[in-house]
């Protein structure tokens, strides 16, 4: 059985996972990403949560940043206080995750309000740990289903910055870390790469140029359909003298292990779990 | 000098209208029966500070206590949306609320500098990020020796803060384990503290603790209340587990402005604070 | 990324002349056998950053080790003062130093900040202060929301920090434990970090601790060192206790700069990091 | 057989502490004068040193500021950073406990250098934590012996602050704490009053005429004895409309219980404590 688009963006994520990130991890996508890439090639990666939890290790994915597994398996847990001023503005978090409602093709990022701030259409939740991750994690991986109404040429509020408006870099704002450097969705694996085919880690990267770029395409998913999904004019590859790839098929370990996972976590979440455990 | 009091007779001493309350806890911990007590004594004009307001907040906006919020994310963590919250912001309804919103980063720093005494925080935060346009409360200042420009904020200084906390002991010191947040800060923040926990134990001194455990004084605290279960449906480590079914349920009952308020009837303005026990006891096992 | 190391090896990879060191430690957890160790490798034109200089930084004075100290109490704990350091500051021998001296709260603030990636620490302090007007580096900051003036420090971020500990696992975590003083700021302030401790465990994580033990993880060390009793005349809680005869003794030996140079060849150079467990051994029954 | 000086000061200074008095504790007399008055009247007054340590009930006295008798008996130990910033500078030490190299009539302390600050003839400690324990501790007690050199009429250098110059108050220093209020010595309790016989605490106190003023002289001293000691124009309580009294003799029991505190201390400071431990 082949993977879901859902589960090939949490296997595409966790490839590109080193055993010496450390990673601030977000909640759903990322958590399935990170904790899949633990799980396999990466058994020493730290995962940090935002509540505080350090070099975690879950048996179930957690439902929210702060279910008591992810401190339970944690090496040391500390206030979230000291979690926003040592670990992450300490500059000790080699990449962020970041989800997204609204994203632009600069890696800019929407989760406040659909509409004006002051009148929204839709309140969404806000930013949380999101504008100073996007800032301070010396790299930023963005994890997101796509849509139109999710890939949009313009955002209504910039919750978090990417690289700005074109022709901006993030140092007009003063930030001098990497920032969105990978987009991995259902439907493929971007980069942040400028019109030359350079990514932030190359030499001569130009940020004004930049912009989110398909260097692979999931398994059985063709350019048209694609582009259906994403509001902006969608830059593949090769218009900047690279090649798109297919992502490799999600390995029967990678799928048995993020089933596993998965199927725990389904298991632990459900009222089911509650009343056979007091049966018990 | 914390007394240790009924969790009817706490609130009626120290919660008044019109104060600014941090009733905090980072998904971990949340008093949510004192905050249900503060929904049957019918208090108005809140100002409710938080973190992560969460569904206890949802409930509390939702029931019209609420005039203002100040807050970092207004989510049900892991679900979605806070209906109620929604509600408010974009109808007015059952009252139109005001609101000032940060980043977590921002919020954590806020409760730190307010536990320090100071009037404000500075970070290196919200850059390129358009909250600092629409919060005024989001300023400058320049390093005087680098002259790099850092955010600043107004330390959080609630009238009133009420955790939840696994233990305290006769002489009224509270311990904190596990996720432990920002609640040392919101309770060294605040004038006066509330302090609800799952059990009283003799002296926190004979546990054999950590040296470094997080323990409250309990000349920083003004009352303990001892409520088992207390922080239903988020959770006490050591106790019981986040009841997640019902996180996800709320998503269904907050969704419809009359299936809400049956809800709150049954479960909140029909209860007593001692119906947390038996609502954890299920929970209990799994802990 | 933590490395398992001798002292010696330690020290000679990541200890330069000229650098900026942290070897802290507030009273308790002095790393007594690293600073021994850089003595005998004859570095020099170090800046030496810490609250409480106490004996160690005496003994580096004295050898002639140090260009400038940046400090916030430079006494022998409960037993007088540090009579190389005056000799150096007084009398300019073995050569004089140079000094920027804070408050114990500007320091702490200072490392703080360091840990925090802050160029700068703002805090209510030194009002009505005399080292106000002699310090350069302490100014002012205007608070953007209630006008008040508060001090500003730029924050500390040595080359390398060393600290003694109690124990680290394989992988390299770090435990400390009891008076944790600034240690966890000083290793986070830093470029590199030096760990010294008293014994290395498997993993832990297996040990049971509280969930908010002070743990550093290994990828904020650079090198681990096990020196059973590398904390001596200091102490290691849980281990053994502080040798407060000689602290006391301190202030003889150091009276006069011959006994002083006696003790440092006998006990210091000839010496080398396995004397430590010796010299711990009457002490670890009383600790 | 009667109290020495040294033993007066601290039983003089142990009378003043409250069962619910925070006090941010330094080594020596004001360490002696705490836990003598824990062990007596004030079983559940909360002792604080700077090295962390919250509640502490050390069965010997500490030689230094963060010996482990403090942490083992400690409620809690928080880091110095906290130490600081939420305890002391949060507003939360009623009392505040400062010694003195030098000392003038309005409670400014040097502790700092005798000479110029740049060209030292003694270079003493410095200041620690006294700067901000001076400004932010609700409250300040002074112990110090009486000696010439130590009382004088004008320090070499402001270590601390207590009421600045004669005409002066805190409030010219932006400082809002009450500040020193009481000197107690191996002679004599001062209390700082204004020309009018007002304390701090009393209504229309006026800190700029404010002095340490002889309130009471411990057993035996003699008003000429004291002022040979005092390097400034002694003021008594008469002088400003009030009374000195006697200091009551030391009871049998604050005696006892100083002596016994002060032989465990000193067994435990001694060598020969080691090794007898050694021995063992």
């Amino acid at each position: 059985m082949s993977a879901t688009p859902t589960e090939m963006m949490a296997v595409a994520a966790s490839r590109l996972l080193a055993n010496d990130d450390v990673c601030f991890v977000g909640i759903g996508a990322p958590s399935a990403a990170c904790n899949l890439a633990r799980l396999t090639h990466a058994p020493d990666i730290t995962l940090i949560y935002e509540s505080g939890t350090i070099a975690t290790r879950p048996d179930v994915l957690p439902l929210s940043i702060g279910d008591g597994e992810l401190s339970d398996t944690a090496l040391t847990t500390v206030s979230v206080p000291e979690m926003f001023r040592y670990w992450l503005q300490g500059g000790r978090v080699s990449i962020g995750f970041l989800g997204a409602a609204q994203l632009d093709a600069r890696g800019n990022i929407n989760t406040t309000v659909i509409g004006d701030y002051h009148k929204p259409k839709v309140r969404l939740p806000g930013g949380g740990g999101a504008p100073e991750i996007a800032t301070q994690a010396r790299e930023i991986f963005i994890t997101a289903r796509q849509a139109r109404r999710a890939f949009v040429e313009q955002i209504d509020f910039v919750t978090s910055l990417g690289h700005g408006a074109p022709g901006e870099t993030r140092a007009t704002y003063n930030v001098d870390t990497a920032g969105p450097t990978r987009l991995i969705t259902d439907l493929a694996l971007w980069t942040m790469l400028d019109t030359e085919g350079r990514a932030a880690a190359d030499a001569g990267f130009d940020a004004r140029s930049a912009a989110f770029t398909v260097v692979s395409l999931h398994p059985g998913v063709t350019r048209d359909a694609l582009v259906e999904t994403v509001g902006w004019p969608v830059r593949f590859a090769e218009e900047v003298g690279r090649k798109v790839e297919e992502t490799p098929e999600a390995s029967a370990e990678e799928l048995a292990v993020l089933r596993d996972l998965q199927a725990r976590t389904k298991a632990a979440h459900l009222r089911a779990n509650r009343v056979k455990d007091a049966a018990e | 000098m914390a007394q240790h009091l009924t969790l009817e007779a706490a609130i009626a001493a120290h919660v008044r209208d019109g104060q600014t309350l941090a009733i905090e806890g980072f998904t971990h911990l949340i008093p949510f029966a004192a905050g249900h007590e503060i929904i049957r004594q019918g208090r108005r004009d809140l100002t409710l500070v938080r973190m992560t307001p969460d569904l206890l907040y949802d409930q509390m906006v939702g029931m019209g206590l609420v005039s203002k919020m100040i807050f970092s994310y207004v989510g049900n963590p892991g679900a979605g949306l806070l209906r109620r919250t929604r509600d408010a912001i974009e109808n007015g309804w059952p009252q139109p609320i005001a609101y000032e919103e940060h980043s977590h980063a921002a919020m954590a720093n806020a409760y730190e500098a307010g536990a320090a005494g100071l009037p404000c925080a500075i970070f290196r935060g919200y850059r390129g990020a358009e909250l600092a346009r629409v919060n005024p409360n989001i300023r400058t200042i320049t390093c005087p020796f680098t002259h790099e420009e850092l955010a600043a904020i107004p330390s959080v200084r609630p009238d009133v803060t009420i955790i939840h906390a696994q233990k305290a002991d006769r002489q009224g010191n509270v311990l904190v384990e596990g996720i432990i947040g920002i609640q040392k800060e919101a309770v060294l923040a605040a004038k006066t503290a509330i302090v609800t926990v799952e059990e009283v134990v003799d002296d926190l001194r004979a546990l054999g603790l950590s040296p470094n455990a997080c323990v409250l004084p309990h000349w920083t605290i003004a009352a303990i209340v001892t409520v088992p279960g207390g922080a239903h449906p988020s959770y006490t480590s050591g106790y019981y587990v986040r009841d997640n079914a019902e996180y996800i349920a709320w998503d269904d009952i907050s969704a419809d402005r009359d299936r809400f308020h049956e809800w709150m009837e049954e479960n909140v303005l029909a209860a007593t604070a001692d119906v947390f026990a038996d609502r954890v006891s299920a929970l209990r096992s799994a802990a």
